[in-house]
């Protein structure tokens, strides 16, 4: 397995994320939009940041850059992308996801632990996780996921919600909603599976020491996609 | 090539959710002001050159179009004008 | 040819007594600048001095004070007077940290103010080389059912969250304090820490003759407050509104992207000099720059990209515009900094050369507009010794400083009382504020805000840091000298009770009018009872930053000595914290027991002990959880433990003789840690207690889930919902 | 009472830094659209009801002073019209 790191002008999580990934064994390597090419890639990993500061809208001017439409050939042609925070405002502005991504509910940008239910297992970075309960950290202020009525419904058909923002128990309730997303959405997948985006940060809690690691099951589903090395040294 | 000068109407569709118009209604209730709904949109003004009007109008509508507005939860609309700033 | 050019400037000729006024300097100050030149000044020149011999850059006021802080000592690798100290924390790593007030920019434009704020800190560091790697805020503000003060809370908290969380940065702690006395006049004091080898530190201070000059990040335009008195002496075409000076607005990500090319350049070793822009913006930077490294520059104003037309020289130079730096080339290595500038999306505009003549020389295209000797500007101005000014000042009495214990009636219903100070605005949670901040970007968030202290780990490694911020307004608005104290000694112990030996502090001093007796010796005893406290703790001042004349209608703040402490953790996964307590556990007391009268002397050497003895303790695995007794004395810091442990408590309060129930409960002592331990560890725990000489007292154990303690029983459930909804309800946002 | 709708229009000052604007330039260039200038702005569209149209021009000056629009950095404009949709 080896994992391309997207990295736009103002994103912040790439290296976060090469050090999870490094701890499971996954070799990565972060790869400037500019001149990207995923070729030879398993897999591509949006992270989490303000793309160009997120003006506009999250994630709307990150959409023309060439690293985008390089993901997108890189999706079509059978691809797997995880899009976290960022990534996934990236991903649903680039048309690789269903849905948009508007303020908060309540305006605020949200620091703060959630529960997530594993909705669908159809997907690379979910198998065998199906309804679990995870606990991850979220850091956002545009996570509140909409769709139109027929999206909505489509998606649920076809089983494309693959978290949901729920309580401890797993009941998706709406206090467990921290953004105001339609139906407690915290992440979805496209029709073919092989592109996922969720607004938690999976990175971010992938070692006890950090108060939990629920996000190394998910990166290492990934992981266990093609074989992985050795554990890859990390210094700061 | 004549300046031009755009402005960018972007608004959210009528289905989709404006938690911002939702927060800025909730503020007015509070100053009692009985507002019944808001929306709320951005607007961006562009200052450009371009041969004529038709095609003045023809490249706003490709910025709403390309990048200004994502057409899953936007619409947008366009009025144009001379830049008297600069022309 | 002269060492002075001449300049032009119709001005040049005769003395103009309106313009160095207008500028901001005194007669005195002026006739200084004449002397030091050997001519007159034109108007650019005398606008130079002026903002460089503002108090703000020039320190004028405090710089003799300033002097008697101790700043050295074993772990010190950079002390004070580079755009941030630094401590060596081991294995050829520094930890480079500062803290800056932003309090008058955050007046006129909270949100504004307080997002440049953390800009502008967020530049030091990394133009010492080093990765940010954590913010922190102390804020300050008025009466919190005033709609101003929420206005400003909002203001400031949301211009915090929306700058370091788009550069991410974690945000990881913070102090916030209430009193009408800042109702006009808030603190926004921000904090970073940054790491960096120690061979890959970045200076000012190494520009060589020769090496090209650029001036990166976002365009010139016409921000910046400071500008405003100097506009006047310009006499631009009043009511011509695109050239007033605006409020200055930031862009995280600019800064951003110029954190990340500033880093890889100076990591590959291609940058010789760098210096950010703040204050007085291209004047301070090159003249500071040239200052620092010994030697002159040469710059051209028609070089530096605009975002205004019409732009002045002096406009150019004084412009506050947020996200610029100053970067020296290493000689050869100019194209790939143009390169990497440019692959990051940024400006890059070479304006100008280091010379070897000790001039600073202006030119706007062909004409040399201003030609000054660095070292006069960025060194030059008067020191004023404010001693016989602060001996004036008759200290009054004031009231006590225990706000909580004051108001309490003796008969008072004492479960009310510790709901009443649970939700106080200087006591409840501040979840409220912090959730929006992005407090774990990065990855090494040990501990976040929430907890006595924060700790960051150090990837690949087992050790790590610790950081805490105080201030003690109310203590040192009866006694400075003791709030200082009392500032110092609460942020080292904060770091003890999360397990860290402090290592060295930075220091934000806000304070009032220095050229009123009260002031100077407000400014006098502040500074005094800093140097005291750290000489006694064995920690060393390595940075820190000045703001005068903070007053709300013409009366000052309280001289408010904010304390950013840096401490070292051995190993980040066995932390001490508040949280870790089990049933059954004993609730001890260490240190000094409440009294009423703490601000009459407060006792360092009891300070050193405790904070000794708790470390020694959490080595020994003596002591299960910690956390100190501040804000709302001991009944508040048990119940911040049950808390935030989740678990009950029954215990007594220290018999002390003369003292009420409500002082036993409320008074706010410092030399105080609220000690958890396991029963089969308290005899060992007692006799290290003995050693360090420090009383240890048994109040009760941890247990069940009511909250007991002398007469008052609450559930926990009405304690942790007291806490945590506290500031909402004060600020008005939940009913 | 009236339906009115208001649409308050909120700028930053001209003299005062665009970041938003700044990248949207960016981004237009970027997309092979050679712009000037951008200036972004916001557009609350509130319905409420007013006595009369005096009472509501005053109405939304109000929102656009107490709540929409900081004063030190940003200046409104108010245009109203009746609420077709309501009335
Ligand atoms: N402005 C702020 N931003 C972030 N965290 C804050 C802020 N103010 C306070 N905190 C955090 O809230 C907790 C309580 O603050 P404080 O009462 O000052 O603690 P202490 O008394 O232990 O110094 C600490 O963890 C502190 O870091
Ligand atoms: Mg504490």
């Amino acid at each position: 397995m080896r994992a391309a790191i997207l990295r736009y002008p103002g994103t912040w999580s790439e290296r976060d994320f090469a050090h999870a990934l490094g701890v499971l064994g996954v070799r990565s390597e972060i790869v400037w939009h500019a001149d990207a090419d995923l070729a030879g890639f398993d897999a591509a990993i949006v992270p989490g940041g303000f793309s160009y500061g997120d003006y506009l809208r999250a994630g709307a001017i990150a959409r023309i850059s060439p690293g985008t439409a390089e993901l997108r050939r890189f999706a079509d042609a059978g691809g797997l992308v995880l899009g976290s925070c960022n990534g996934f405002q990236i991903l649903c502005e680039a048309g690789l996801l269903p849905g948009a991504l508007v303020r908060n509910a309540g305006l605020e940008f949200r620091c703060d632990w959630v529960g997530l239910r594993v909705e669908s297992e159809a997907t690379p970075f979910t198998r065998g996780l199906g309804g679990e309960i995870l606990r991850m950290p979220i850091a956002h202020g545009e996570g509140c996921w909409v769709a139109d009525e027929e999206t909505m419904a489509a998606l649920e058909r076809a089983g494309q919600v693959v978290f949901r923002y729920v309580d401890a128990r797993g009941a998706a309730t709406p206090e467990a909603n921290p953004n105001g997303s339609l139906r407690n959405i915290a992440g979805v997948r496209n029709g073919a599976g092989n592109v996922v985006g969720l607004m938690p940060h999976p990175e971010r809690c992938s070692e006890d020491l950090l108060g939990g690691s629920d996000g190394a099951r998910v990166l290492a589903c990934l992981a266990s996609v093609r074989g992985a090395t050795a554990p890859v040294p990390v210094g700061i | 090539m004549t300046a031009f000068v755009a402005t960018i109407h972007v608004r959210p569709k009528d289905e989709v959710r404006d938690p911002q118009g939702e927060a800025v209604a909730g503020a007015l209730r509070a100053l009692g002001v009985p507002v019944d709904d808001v929306r709320t949109g951005k607007e961006i003004v562009v200052r450009f050159d371009a041969a004529d009007e038709t095609g003045a109008l023809e490249a706003a509508r490709r910025m709403g179009d390309q990048l200004l507005a994502n057409p899953v939860i936007e619409r947008f609309e366009v009025q144009l004008g001379r830049d008297g700033m600069r022309s | 040819m002269s060492p002075f050019p001449v300049v032009a400037g119709t001005e040049a000729a005769q003395p103009n007594q309106d313009i160095p006024r207008e500028v901001g300097l005194t007669d005195f100050e002026a006739g200084r600048v004449r002397e030091l030149l050997g001519r007159e000044p034109n108007a650019l020149e005398w606008a130079m001095f002026g903002a460089m011999w503002s108090e703000h850059c020039a320190y004028k006021h405090s710089r003799r004070l300033l002097r008697t802080l101790p700043t050295s000592g074993a772990r010190v690798a950079v002390g004070p007077g580079e755009n941030a100290g630094a401590v060596d924390v081991g294995g050829g790593l520094l930890c480079v940290f500062k803290a800056e007030s932003h309090n008058h920019p955050s007046a006129v434009e909270p949100f504004q103010g307080a997002a440049t704020g953390v800009g502008g800190i967020l530049r030091d560091i990394f133009a010492m080389g080093a990765r940010p790697v954590a913010l922190l805020n102390a804020l300050a503000f008025g009466d919190p059912a005033e709609g101003s003060t929420r206005r400003a809370v909002r203001g400031v908290v949301g211009g915090i969250s929306f700058y370091g969380n788009c550069v991410g940065i974690p945000d990881v702690g913070g102090h916030v304090s209430f009193a009408p006395a800042y109702g006009g006049n808030p603190l926004v004091n921000a904090m970073c820490v940054g790491l960096v080898p120690a061979d890959g530190l970045a200076s000012a201070a190494t520009a060589r003759p020769g090496s090209a000059v650029y001036l990166v990040g976002s365009d010139t335009g016409r921000d910046g407050i400071a500008g405003a008195s100097l506009l006047a002496s310009f006499e631009l075409g009043s009511g011509d509104d695109a050239k007033r000076p605006s409020v200055q607005v930031g862009d995280p990500f600019v800064e951003k992207l110029l954190l990340e090319a500033c880093l890889e350049l100076i990591g590959a070793g291609a940058v010789e000099a760098i210096q950010d822009l703040g204050a007085a913006g291209l004047c301070c930077a090159t003249s500071e720059l040239a200052a620092r490294s010994g030697t002159g520059m040469r710059i051209d104003l028609a070089a530096v990209p605009r975002r205004a037309r019409g732009m002045a020289p002096f406009e150019v130079m004084l412009s506050e515009s947020q996200e610029r730096m100053l970067v020296v080339a290493r000689p050869g290595r100019e194209d790939e900094i143009e390169r990497v500038f440019a692959r990051w999306e940024l400006h890059a505009a070479r304006i100008g050369e280091i010379t070897a003549d000790q001039t600073l020389d202006v030119r706007d295209g062909g004409a040399a507009v201003a030609s000054l000797p660095p070292a006069k500007l960025a060194d030059g101005a008067p020191e004023y010794d404010i001693d016989a000014l602060a001996d004036s000042y008759r200290a009054e009495r004031r009231d006590a400083a225990d706000m909580f214990r004051a108001g309490v009636r003796a008969d008072a219903d004492m479960n009310e009382e510790v709901l009443r100070v649970l939700a106080s605005p200087e006591v409840a949670s501040r979840r409220v504020l912090y959730r929006t901040y992005d407090q774990m970007v990065g990855t090494d968030t040990v501990v976040g805000p929430g907890a006595d202290a924060a700790i960051l780990r150090i990837k690949g490694r087992a050790d790590g840091i610790a950081v805490a911020i105080d201030a003690q307004p109310r203590a040192a608005s009866r006694d400075p000298y003791v709030g200082a104290v009392a500032a110092v000694a609460e942020a080292t112990r904060n770091l003890v009770c999360v397990g860290a030996e402090p290592l060295a502090i930075t220091d934000c001093l806000n304070l009032g009018n220095p050229e009123r007796a009260r002031g100077a010796w407000e400014l006098r005893e502040t500074v005094a009872g800093i140097g005291a406290a750290c000489r006694a703790l064995g920690v060393p001042v390595v940075s820190g930053n000045v703001s005068l004349y903070n007053a709300t209608g013409g009366i000052d703040i309280p001289p408010t000595a904010v304390i950013g402490a840096v401490g070292h953790v051995p190993d980040v996964a066995g932390y001490l914290g508040a949280a870790a307590v089990r049933a059954g556990d004993e609730v001890l007391l260490a240190g000094s027991v409440p009294v009423d009268d703490w601000l009459d002397e407060m006792d360092l050497g009891l300070e050193v002990r405790l904070q000794r003895f708790v470390l020694a303790a959490h080595r020994a695995g003596l002591a299960r959880a910690a956390h100190d007794r501040a804000e709302g004395g001991l009944a508040a810091a048990l119940a911040e433990m049950c808390i935030r442990a989740g678990i009950g408590a029954a215990a007594t309060l220290p018999a002390v003789r003369g003292a009420s129930t409500a002082t036993a409960l409320f008074a706010e002592s410092p030399s105080g840690i609220v000690l958890a331990a396991a029963p089969a560890d308290t005899e060992l725990l007692r006799g290290l207690a003995a050693e360090h000489d420090v009383p240890l007292r048994t109040l009760g154990a941890f247990g069940g889930d009511a909250f007991a303690l002398g007469p008052v029983t609450l559930s926990l459930r009405a304690i942790a919902d007291a806490h945590a909804e506290g500031l909402e309800r004060a600020l008005g946002r939940i009913g």
